[in-house]
């Protein structure tokens, strides 16, 4: 804050050298953990994100299992080494609201009904934390999901848009997160038009939040297309590997 | 514990009301409840208000305290903001630590304070990098009939603009109490308006048998020159693009009427 | 503790003016929270107490339920916000004991035993502390559970006597509290003349104690009587209330 | 868990005996049960001492450490009393932070040492308001039989008795330790004395099946000049003013002979 | 560790006064606690240290009751007072580790199926710890668990060796444990030859860990020992006291 | 949670196939399975490390703080070893504080790192008594499927090679940063080789399945010159004293071969 960061170059060229409406980098795998029931794993940037499904399975404790759906449960966690500063292992405040949002974006999109009295146990974990997380964290979810076999009536995908160095950028990195003017994290199912998660922090006209919001969904439209891709790549790896497997 | 049919039937009826662009406690759709605010009323916090939003009523006290800076922001205040449901607002709440619910309404009030900039953290410091002044918010639901966040961020930035500090001046790097007491310096009056979106119809200010039916909520917070400095989706249900924008106007609108509200209290 | 404070002058008069056996002014109110089954608000001096009551009504956790008589729990918790220097919500050691007195002083003035197998809940919160929350605190949730209909052998008031500046004082405020010789909690029974909380710190001769006891007691007797007055005000206010109500 | 009918009958039988002035174990209803005391077992403790109470079986272990004053009382030590209710003491006591029993009886035997100003606190500031020793009492209850509020006082006072401390020097605003020891500087010994009221009639030293059935627990601690510096009622029943001033003189009388014990030991 | 301290002096003689292969002065007592099923004490130097149990009995909570044997559940915990610097009584990671070792070192040794659905608890009080306070824990354990009456296949007795001032040395006091060069607690059941703990701290060589083991497997069988004859004392005792007792 | 059934059936199977001196994945009695690792892979942690080890999978950070050092030992660093169990890596794994079984792990690797004196934590001391670095090893489990002691010793011993830290000087007892990077001092690499003993028999690098139906686990680890620097035996199982001397030779073996790769890599 002492030195003013110029985020934003005077050809429109970001820190990263991205332009101001590109994505990071986006490299997605699927299936990578052979003990959960679905698992995933992304790098955005410098974000390394793991995500792991296990259910839908027997709820513990019991009393909470629900009558007429399946339970979601969400887990957004942060590794001690991911960020800067060492993190404590126990949840942040953070950590505990992202979780909710996180749950609260998956629950439209679920079928959660065809598993009644079950759980369906969702894990996020952040082994290096590079801003946007609990956008890349949403995307790489439902990869796990999917490859869990839970029904889903669209894969959700997230993306964020926000203000930094005076323009209107896609995706912010960290240092554009913590230095920049705003930051609009969103879930979006792009074959319903619907948005499933939505916060904000900073200060935008609402013409900007406008705008902003509408760049955000071009990106997760372009994110989506990245995940349809991977998973038939792993499908594709199934194929290939289903003369090889030795154990059911 | 409302049986499940009961309360599909609730749902009906209050979905039914809202597509006549009514509600059953009367209210039109863009209505808020009637607002009571008192302020100063705990003396012996620093600032202290008691909103009530029809049957919904915080509390909030504001407590000043010297500490330390964090590292990365050397000469600044530190605002700390707290949410406690205490078991006596709700036959829902249970005495422990605090629960996500409450978590994420401290975080969505905080976030309203601190990306509009209303507290003039950069005048808080004392010593740089070693003391400056801890500013605790501590939200207490009494009554919990609905909308928390906009009743806790009204609460909340109403007691902000009572409390006061002690005055002090710096003898060998010591901090000495001196008579008399200054405003907390503040630039900004945010206001937070949430809606709830039941079968597609956004409703402003719901109240709780609406949050038990409703969608999705949208809380959206603006600055004194009607900017939007922070916004916060809760709910299971999803929003278009669309009924964001329209929620935003609304909660524009909403904004202005509830700051001159505070304004004049 | 520096320089010595005239807890009482040569007058016989306190710091806030009053006589050695004055109560502070009390202010009570009944049936304030919308949703709690019973609810009630007092002042005295500057404390502010609300007191709320949920039950009868089903345990959780189930196993805690007792065959023969309902649970009592009780809360005394104090606000953040209601002493000098901020209070962490998190109960304190000393909020954990006046809990377990203060339970302990309603239990033998509920009928238990009519309510098998459900808990009735008391919960207590000082929103500002000025020495005696513990008995303002007893004095106002009698009357929530009156509040609730909860069926009572007797109303319970509490009152506390002392020492400060040498003389035996009736309800000390906070500053005779802190720097007085010494203070007697007292909750009581008017009715049947019995004792159901009663504490002591400080150092007083037997002579002393004995003297002081009567004069809490002669105070519990004073609140009983706004006690009454306030439950028959909101009595009367139902009375007069009951054409308007909208909701059953 | 005994059942309910056990608990019956055995509460007429003790009840009908306390009656007639006699006890199931045989004692008096004024009478302690044996006191046994040992000080200063524990080596590595600065002060510890076992008290057996019939079979009640209590430890206190007394460690000293150099803290920060509490900043109302820049030139005081600091007395921070402890209870631990460890399983092996009896099948009713769980592993696991403190309940509300062992807290209350942690703050009741630190009443009765703090409001007789046992300990000369004000002896015990090393430089004002920066360093004082902190004197940490750890009643460590062993075996329980009943009465724990009066072994452990007594175990406590008794291993403050003997409670030493390191001799020091301030160099250059630094402790340095020196060799040798001074004894913990105490102005008074505080005796607290329980009875239990059952069926109406006050007994001393109440046991673990009467307090099973007791209607009311009631605890005096006396300071050497026989004044009242700590009192707690307890239990879910009541007590008359008539017999709370009985109890008071009881248990003076009482407080006097166990405090005879303690010197001689 | 600024000033060499001399371990074991050039006649082979420790700071204690022992030889290499002598234990330190051990004093056993069987059944002095009047509420735990079985219990007993142990000094071995200055370490004081209570061991009780309790059951087999009623499981909570009951959902982790077993139902082909009983639950085997071990505390260890040190006093806060037993040690230099005042523990906190909140257990620590150490005395987690302990807890589960000393656990899994008596499983094998009790006949757990007798007991389905039962708990067997087991709690070790540490008053004064002086080096090997674990082993010292496991042996009088042992002897609780005797004295509850539940069946083993054999006593568990521990013993460490280790090495300290360039020597092997057998039952390591505290200094020894701490300025030494290794120590190595084994519990061991003589008749089996079976060692059911078994972990090490330091630097030997294979050799030397190998004449460790066996120097501790010495000690052990020595401590074997005084637990019989402390068990056959208790026994006399009970023998000559049940004409005396008075509670069925 | 499989059925008693088939779990007896399964052991069976196991147990059968090791008397023959084979095992259900194919390996020998005293195979590890592959190890896979990768280096430096958190840039924004000092030193890193994933470790493959058959379908096990741990990732180990390594952080750097300044902070105290004990009093006990004022002129060197503080190294603190953790590792979390996270939900995803096992059904078993539950989210919450750290049980006996993680707290057990963590303890463990820290054993070999500590007993061996890898680090040379004497040279980690910036101003003696008052500020050193502290040394974070964070464990984090990513996949279970046995032996997660060796993988994740592995993993900590490999971060802390490619760790690097900060270049300082100090002004006026202030601490400041300069450019560029020392790595962090180590005087060995502890490797440390677990065995299961099943029926009698030891194996080396148990995966899960033979976890669960093991006797007993013995962890041996060594330094660079051949010396055993921690050992851990677990399980509700015995050991001989003839298999711990056998167990003791073959780790040694093992435990060079790894170390092997691990210079290598």
């Amino acid at each position: 804050m002492t030195e003013k960061i110029v985020l934003v170059n005077e050809d429109g060229i970001r820190t990263d050298g991205r332009k101001l409406s590109e994505l990071r980098p986006i490299k997605l795998e699927v299936g990578i953990l052979s003990n959960a029931d679905g698992s995933a794993y992304i790098e955005q940037g410098k974000n390394k994100i793991l995500a792991a499904v296990y259910g839908p399975r027997e709820v513990h404790p019991r009393h909470m299992a629900l009558p007429d759906r399946a339970l979601l449960r969400c887990r957004y966690h942060m590794a001690p080494f991911s960020v800067e500063e060492r993190k404590s292992p126990a949840p942040s405040r953070r950590e505990v609201e992202l979780s909710k949002v996180i749950r609260e974006a998956f629950e439209p999109a679920i079928f959660l009904e065809k598993f009644p009295r079950t759980s369906i146990d969702l894990f996020i974990e952040v082994l290096q934390a590079d801003g946007g997380t609990r956008c890349a964290g949403v995307t790489v979810a439902s990869l796990a999901l999917a490859d869990a076999g839970i029904p889903m009536k669209d894969l959700i995908v997230a993306c964020a848009a926000g203000k930094a160095g005076g323009h209107l950028v896609l995706d912010l990195n960290d240092i554009e997160d913590k230095e920049g003017e705003a930051d609009i994290p969103v879930a979006y199912m792009p074959s319903f038009n619907a948005v499933s998660l939505l916060q904000m922090d900073g200060l935008l006209t609402i013409e900007e939040f406008q705008q902003a919001i509408n760049l955000a969904l071009e990106g997760c439209k372009q994110i989506y297309a990245l995940q349809k891709e991977a998973l038939k790549a792993k499908y594709q790896a199934i194929k290939e590997s289903t003369e090889v497997t030795e154990e059911e | 514990m409302t049986s499940v049919m009961v309360s599909r039937i609730r749902r009906q009826q209050i979905a039914q009301l809202i597509a006549d662009g009514k509600r059953l406690d009367g209210r039109g759709l863009k209505d808020y409840r009637s607002i009571q605010i008192e302020s100063g009323i705990i003396g012996k916090a620093e600032g202290s208000a008691r909103v009530r939003l029809g049957k919904t009523e915080v509390m909030v006290g504001v407590k000043i305290d010297v500490g330390e800076p964090f590292s990365d922001r050397p000469n600044e205040g530190v605002l700390t903001t707290n949410a406690e449901f205490v078991p006596l607002a709700s036959p829902e709440f249970e005495a422990g630590p605090p629960g996500e619910e409450s978590m994420e309404l401290a975080r969505v009030v905080d976030r309203g304070i601190r990306e509009s900039k209303a507290i003039e953290l950069e005048k808080l410091c004392i010593i740089p990098g070693k003391k400056v002044f801890v500013i605790f918010v501590d939200v207490y639901v009494l009554n919990h009939d609905g909308n928390l966040i906009d009743a806790s961020t009204l609460a909340s930035i109403v007691a902000l603009m009572n409390t006061k500090i002690f005055k002090y001046e710096i003898k060998d790097g010591e901090i000495e109490k001196k008579p008399g007491f200054s405003p907390l310096p503040l630039r900004d009056i945010p206001i937070s308006v949430t809606l709830a979106s039941i079968n597609g119809i956004l409703v402003v200010d719901p109240w709780l048998d609406e949050e038990e039916v409703m969608d999705a909520r949208l809380t959206i917070a603006f600055s004194k020159d009607g900017r939007i400095c922070a916004i916060q989706k809760g709910g299971s249900g999803t929003l278009s693009p669309q009924q964001i924008i329209e929620a935003a106007n609304i909660a524009k609108e909403k904004s202005e009427e509830i700051r001159e509200i505070v304004v004049k209290s």
